[in-house]
């Protein structure tokens, strides 16, 4: 079997790596910083911990209506921030030790190509060169840098860095209403900090089905975070212990916004830059590096995986690919299919999607029959107290074949994968309305939202 | 063009059975070919041949 | 259009009501009590309720790993019952808009045959004689009565008066080791209530999984709630304010349990006894009515659907099988299919479960693949703090065709969907191993048990 070395060690270079050697490949993974990458150390898993403390804090108040009261209690961002790197730690350590059972030697250190068929690898210890029949580039992605004067002030934050703060701010501005901004606006709002929002499109959330994304909005707008969209920032300045950042309207208006924290999140940059990537001959298109179907690149014998070279910027698509790349490494040809791909939005309640928005469908010219189904209306959301939300299902006029699936709603990004099974299996509107669904779940209101594609809810009064 | 539409587990049996699923009436939801109607084709092919 | 009555305004009955109407029937529901039925009123959703609570509770300990600490807390049960009840109303008040919005004209009292085509219908008003068309039974179940020397004592009491009472008992002793007596274990040994659970079979939940039932056993007792199982209660006494229970166990060994209250959950009968079903011909089987795949009964212009006729007992059961019954009163042909017929728990953390269990197979003697994956390796199981559980796929050997799936976990109740919309498609192992599952959430649990059908797993350390 050839001999392979994966370079970054994230969700796709490592799943590439295990992946290669359980089909045989004599695997090495070179990782700069930490085995995990930005998913398991500053990424997916961090924010999940936060986020869950943002929820049991909610919980509190929930508890209220089912009779707890919750008379005196005490925050300590100290031992939230120990269970976060707890949890990082089991879990980085459980990668690590995947890693050795399948023999995948680790060698740590920043790897940069000599040519197509050599690498360099810096570290402490000094520079060495390695060989290797094929590569897997997986050296993901970094907080970009948005051109905005007074980035070097004083907190101002990077989502690396705001995951290592010593206490929790009491206001925080976020630049950027995408997917990781509105996650960190969950959460710190939702620890008690007073949140501000700026996007500089005409809404938040512009992947996710408008729909959806607005209601979204006006939930995060009732939880007191202010949101400014169509807006930039453009300077930031110390005033005393704070910051005062210009923020400039489309609409012409400019105001400023007082915060003791700034946010970056305004995007990501992939990781190539110390690669060396022309020693090898590999080809970038706009800092992506260009990789085929096969998850291969213009150099036969190179590969790359996530976010690298993919535009979802995903930990399940990384590890889809690497997975991918892996076995074609192996000698396979399996072609990587993006057709069912869920994105969640850990808010509260969770946000999830996958395939076309309604506004998608519509750009495409494909006719469509849209079902809904209120949270309202479900018998679980109902007894779990988060009774906002709704499903949505968008289906084509003719077939009724499934095309988009959206759901924001209590548990949303477990139920997702009921859709995204559908899907898969190309499923019409008709067999999810005919699964029997456990009762009371919020599964439900996917059927019934199925359904009513067919304009036979059972949960919905008659309509007119 | 006529889109064949089965199951996971009526394609692998049929690709198995060397069965040509054109040749297959599909009973499921939208004429979806399921592991019964391979099964009852199995059969039936059978019943013939041993006239 | 044909006329319709349905006896019984349960979820088996309301739907078909519904259903019926929405083809065109002419439809009338009779309901003795509540719109809604146990389901409703005094099963899945008022359980739900305080199992919520429970939650809760338990989430004041998790919080402490998150850094929040709850100096002091109260809790009164009047505001919980106030809780539940209003959760009912508002969903027992939805079920009544429905049919309202449907047309179907609901009469409140107790039905019984004078022959196939007539019933009368008593209530405070006094009797009127009805004609119809054809019927649906949905008049659903009770509590079945064992027999128990004692019965008559004082804090005895069935599920249905255990939500009505106006104090959280200290301790309890359930008998009935079944889904309905572990749901209740949960919820009151979760609000602080002392447990013990006597089963006469000789493990509880014995309809699920062994190994997912044993596993759930094990989680209980390290609740501190005692298990006794192969055991029977024989006597009960009143002694002071509280009761002694004699219990007798198949080892030969007599023991008694002291406990506060005592809580009936051994089976339920059916609800036929006032409907006088000899007057219209209508064949019983130990209770319950005999009804072929259309959900007729023996008599052609009726159908029967729900705990009335099915062995199920489940509230999706129950609605499944009514809109079947509407659609054949309404000129269909369509059969009832219990293939993918999902079963829950809602135990912490929950248990869900469809398909056929290892031992099912064993039976069956068909030669299985297993593959398991625990939660302890689940990104988001350990973020929320929620780390013990599996999943379990088992797949037919020759096609690896998904014969049934086992997931004790967080949200096990929504990820079973998944799972459910895999096998109602017939999907191999290979198709949930090859779903992109969103990162992170407790649905790349089930897709690493699928792999692990495969024997290739991605966070599991190599075998051997
Ligand atoms: C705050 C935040 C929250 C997120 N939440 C989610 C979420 O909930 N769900 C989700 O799906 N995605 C989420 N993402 C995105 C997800 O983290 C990424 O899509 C995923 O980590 C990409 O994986 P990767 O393997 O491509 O790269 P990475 O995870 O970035 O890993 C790349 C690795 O390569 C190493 N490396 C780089 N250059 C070199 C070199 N020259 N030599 C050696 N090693 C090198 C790096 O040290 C790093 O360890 C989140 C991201 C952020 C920032
Ligand atoms: C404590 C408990 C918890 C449960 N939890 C769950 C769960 O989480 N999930 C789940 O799926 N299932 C659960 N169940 C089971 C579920 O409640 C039943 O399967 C479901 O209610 C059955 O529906 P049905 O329509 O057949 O009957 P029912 O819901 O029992 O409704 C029958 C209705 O008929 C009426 N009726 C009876 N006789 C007459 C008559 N002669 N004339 C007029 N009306 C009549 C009754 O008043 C009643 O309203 C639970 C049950 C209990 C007891």
């Amino acid at each position: 079997m050839a001999d392979l070395t994966v370079i970054g060690g994230g969700p796709g270079g490592y799943v590439a790596a295990i992946r290669a050697a359980q089909l045989g490949c004599n695997v090495r993974l070179i990782e700069g910083e930490k085995v995990g990458g930005t998913c398991l150390n500053r990424g997916c898993i961090p924010t999940k911990v936060l986020l869950h403390a943002a929820e049991l804090k909610s919980n509190f108040d929930m508890a209220r209506d089912y009779g707890f009261s919750v008379k005196e209690s005490t925050f300590d961002w100290k031992v939230l921030m120990d269970r976060k790197d707890a949890t990082v730690k089991q879990l980085t350590d459980g990668v690590a030790t995947l890693l050795e059972s399948w023999g995948v030697d680790v060698v740590y250190g920043e790897a940069s190509f000599v040519n197509s068929k050599e690498i360099v690898v810096k570290n402490g210890n000094g520079t060495s060169t390695l060989k290797s029949d094929s590569f897997i580039i997986a050296t993901g992605s970094k907080p970009s840098m948005p051109p905005i004067e007074g980035l070097q002030c004083r907190n101002v934050l990077t989502s690396d860095d705001v995951l290592q703060i010593q206490e929790i701010p009491s206001s925080m501005l976020i630049v950027g209403g995408g997917v990781i901004g509105i996650e960190f606006a969950t959460l710190f709002s939702g620890l008690g900090c007073h949140v501000t929002v700026v996007e500089f499109l005409p809404r938040i959330l512009s992947n996710i089905d408008e729909e959806m994304a607005s209601y979204v909005h006006e939930i995060l707008s009732s939880k007191g975070i202010t949101i400014h969209v169509a807006a930039k920032v453009t300077k930031i300045e110390e005033r005393g212990s704070s910051l005062v950042v210009s923020v400039q309207k489309m609409s012409g208006e400019n105001i400023t916004v007082e915060a003791g924290h700034l946010l970056l999140a305004a995007g990501r940059v992939t990781n190539t830059q110390t690669l060396n990537l022309t020693n090898a001959g590999v080809e970038t298109e706009r800092g992506r590096i260009k990789t085929d179907k096969f998850m291969r690149t213009n150099v036969p014998n190179i590969y790359a995986v996530g976010d690298c070279t993919s535009p979802y910027m995903l930990a399940h698509v990384a590890m889809a690919e690497g997975e991918i790349a892996a076995e074609n490494v192996a000698g396979g040809m399996r072609e990587m299919d993006y057709s069912v791909v869920p994105a969640c939005i850990f808010t509260s309640p969770e946000l999830a999607s996958v395939g076309m928005s309604e506004l998608d469908c519509q750009k495409a010219g494909i006719p469509v029959k849209v079902g809904r189904f209120p949270m309202v209306g479900n018998g679980r959301a109902l007894t779990l107290g988060e009774a906002e939300g709704m499903v949505k299902v968008v289906a084509d006029s003719r077939y009724e074949k499934v095309l988009g699936v959206h759901i924001l709603g209590p548990n949303a990004t477990e139920l997702i994968s009921t859709a995204c099974m559908a899907m898969k299996l190309e499923a019409t509107a008709e067999e999810i309305a005919q699964l029997i669904v456990a009762h009371p779940t919020v599964g439900e209101a996917l059927k019934e939202a199925a359904l009513s594609v067919q304009g036979r809810a059972i949960h919905l009064p008659k309509e007119g | 063009e006529v889109l064949i539409k089965a199951t996971p587990i009526a394609k692998k049996i049929a690709k198995e059975q060397g069965i040509d699923l054109a040749l297959v009436t599909g009973t499921g939801p939208g004429g979806r070919i399921v592991e019964k109607d391979v099964l009852d084709f199995i059969e039936r092919q059978k019943a013939e041949r041993a006239k």
